[in-house]
């Protein structure tokens, strides 16, 4: 891809995006989740999605709100059922939403062979259980592993900290998660961050996300999200 | 050695037994601790033991909770609780974080469980109750994912049967996967040789062995 | 379109083979270019062209060539040639270097070639020679880790024969993987569809076909 | 692992590598390349060995020196044959030592896969050519890959450019090539630093190869390399 643009609404970074389309969504709970790309996608219209995202969404914001709009046909996740997962629960239960339940660790670990042209990977994860039914296992060495097969999207959208404008990235904290994996198993990249900064600023050696794989770059404001305090 | 048996007391309480953990974990290890109970063994690590906690949604050196102010929204452990960063903490994204565990670099993992079999099958991601939501996070990660895997829970279900089991009956997390089983009644050592009672709380052996479906053996 | 045919000039020299491959590469792209004649084409793109350099022991936004005081033993091609770094580069390990390029994220590479056949097969790794040491390097992941794979060459051997052939006599490096191969005589579009002549220099269309072993089509 | 520990000299930073071991050496020509930890290891003594490596030694020093000791029985590397590689170039053509030779990409991506629990995984490189022969191949979504397995060392010899007294590390520039991949391959990691600080001085958004993957650490005095200059 050519170097990044860097647009001045959500609601441009998400246009183009199709019905139809997987769209790979970032964040942990609440950590690195997209919300205004999120909510641009929404207003955007497109319908019929595949939701790829460690969650299926809290309350009735963010993938929730996307879900509750009747958007998403499916979703591949490693986690669906939280506390206030309502909108999913409800979806899911009345049929309406297609459901692909994946370990945690093979959703981010089939995204990076998407993205590293990776064909297929032997996994020692869930051998035995449940979610190996029906795909190949092979022993190697002594170990049993299940085939697992890429996960690839059209449009990724994640949120990042800073991008420079030629849209090299790097995130904060554990807000990383998800966002550089989906960052190269998309076709097309698109980043919310909470600042855009001049080319030569970010220190090369810890950009985490290299330009290479950044489409769009959007600045959000940031918003003061509730979060659950201490034990 | 041979089993302890402490029939001078009760259970452990909750407490007592993320205190028992903790005092299996070697200084100096790398540890994660799965969501609910297995959390509680922080608190019991010496402050010198050197143990540094691995959370799977990206980070090594991992703090204690967030209070009030420390509270980010950036940064949580696993089960989405604002946690601190330590001295000599490192972030990584998920590919990272999960081959790190998957490739056994991990010292130590602790979990709790729903059920474990005699040769160390792990059931405690689903209930198998047909109108549950399936949802797995990183457990069957985590099951795989650690040289030695410790499971922390009560030796008893609610109707009082033994969750240590001749065989799940819930479907699997991992395949022999775990090497010790923490309880208030007991701790036993569990895989291909069965299942060994190290020491036991409020119960004698006997009594275990009596309400217990899978043939116990003295260490 | 048609083959532009350039016979009132000679072959292109060395300079003019690079700035014709430069022309090609889209404002902006992200590049690969092999080591030998193909690092000479990065003199002939634009000052604000916006390519992006990438070198496959782990760097985006690499610069010239090291001058003097500007040497840096830490900071090479995959040529091991020092180089320079530009404002937005970023470093990477090995792996992740690889997946950039395994995973079709570059836009072209540029690799030097002994043969390409007419359906784009390459081979550039290994003359096939018995006593030579076998050495591949990057050779085989650049094949393939493109969108574009261009190819840079004289297109006669020194014994005469053309180097782009009905089917690689050496051993390949890929498989189908060429699509343009650019020349001091002319430059080719090569794959499923055979060889097309998109442009001559020194030579007519009729002259190379009449020279080369391969059919040519007219653009 | 537990945690790293640092000594004082190269010599006790290999002490207890094996006869017969898999050793990973870092290093892309001379960037990166452990020079002490392979003298140290020359010192040390251990013979019958396999190196895993980029390249086989250039001159006499370095890995040509350890080559040039009798003490390796197998190079696996991506590019023997370099312009100075004549160490290795004279004991290959005797037939005193085995070559094994790997596309790059499949070098680091099968160490990746040891470090990372994969058990084999299907690559598109070197398909239809001699370096595929004999291994097994797979039609996938239309694309032909290779199996292709993971390396894994007994121990890791790498260069990194600073150190926590935990062993996190940080690299410098194009130095870190091999470096982190290998930290994850081996069993036992031992890094070669040009300054070790104390906890809490790196940027934990900016540590490369964080400590779990490091058992022992040594500080080393800079050399000053001869390098070829412009081309």
């Amino acid at each position: 891809m050519t170097r990044a643009t860097v647009l001045d609404t959500a609601r441009e970074a998400v246009d183009g995006i199709e019905d139809g389309s997987t769209v790979l969504v970032g964040g942990f709970g609440l950590a690195g989740m997209p919300f205004d790309l999120i909510e641009a996608l929404i207003d955007q219209g497109a319908k019929d999605l595949t939701v790829v995202s460690n969650n299926a969404g809290n309350g009735e914001w963010g993938l929730a709100a996307l879900l509750k709009a009747g958007r998403v046909r499916k979703v591949v996740c490693s986690f669906p059922r939280q506390s206030d997962s309502y909108v999913f629960d409800e979806l899911y239960r009345s049929g309406r939403i297609e459901l692909e339940v994946v370990p945690q660790g093979n959703l981010a670990e089939r995204m990076r062979a998407a993205g590293a042209g990776i064909g297929a990977f032997y996994c020692p994860t869930a051998v035995g259980t449940p979610l190996a039914e029906g795909k190949e296992v092979r022993e190697i060495d002594g170990r049993t592993y299940v085939l697992e097969m890429p996960i690839k999207g059209d449009v990724a959208l994640i949120s990042a900290h800073t991008a420079d404008r030629m849209g090299n990235l790097v995130y904060r904290k554990t807000a990383r998660n998800f966002g550089p994996v989906m960052a190269t198993a998309a076709t097309t990249v698109v980043a919310q961050v909470s600042e855009v900064v001049e080319v030569g600023t970010l220190d090369p050696e810890a950009v985490v996300t290299p330009s290479i794989y950044v489409d769009r770059v959007v600045r959000v404001e940031p918003r003061h999200l509730q979060v659950e305090g201490a034990r | 050695m041979s089993t302890q048996e402490h029939t001078d007391r009760g259970p452990l309480d909750r407490d007592e037994l993320a205190a028992r953990v903790a005092q299996d974990i070697p200084d100096g290890s790398y540890v994660n601790l799965g969501i609910g109970q297995p959390t509680k063994v922080a608190d019991h690590l010496a402050a010198d033991s050197g143990v540094v906690l691995h959370t799977e949604n990206g980070m090594l050196g991992m703090g204690p909770a967030a209070q009030d102010d420390e509270v980010d929204t950036d940064l949580t452990n696993a089960g989405k609780v604002p946690v601190t960063e330590l001295p000599g903490a490192a972030y990584f994204h998920h590919a990272d974080s999960f081959a790190m565990m998957r490739g056994g670099h991990l010292d130590v993992c602790v979990l709790g469980a729903f059920q474990v079999a005699g040769n160390g099958d792990l059931a405690n991601w689903h209930t198998g109750a047909p109108d549950a939501i399936p949802a797995v996070g990183g457990a069957m990660d985590l099951a795989i994912g650690a040289k030695d895997v410790l499971v922390m829970m009560s030796l008893f279900a609610k109707d009082g049967s033994a969750k240590i089991v001749p065989a799940c009956t819930y479907p699997l997390t991992g395949v022999g996967c775990v090497s010790r089983v923490y309880t208030d009644h007991g701790v036993f050592a569990v895989g291909p040789d069965g299942v060994t009672v190290l020491e036991t709380y409020g119960l004698s052996f006997d009594e275990l062995a009596e309400r217990m479906d899978v043939p116990l053996q003295r260490a």
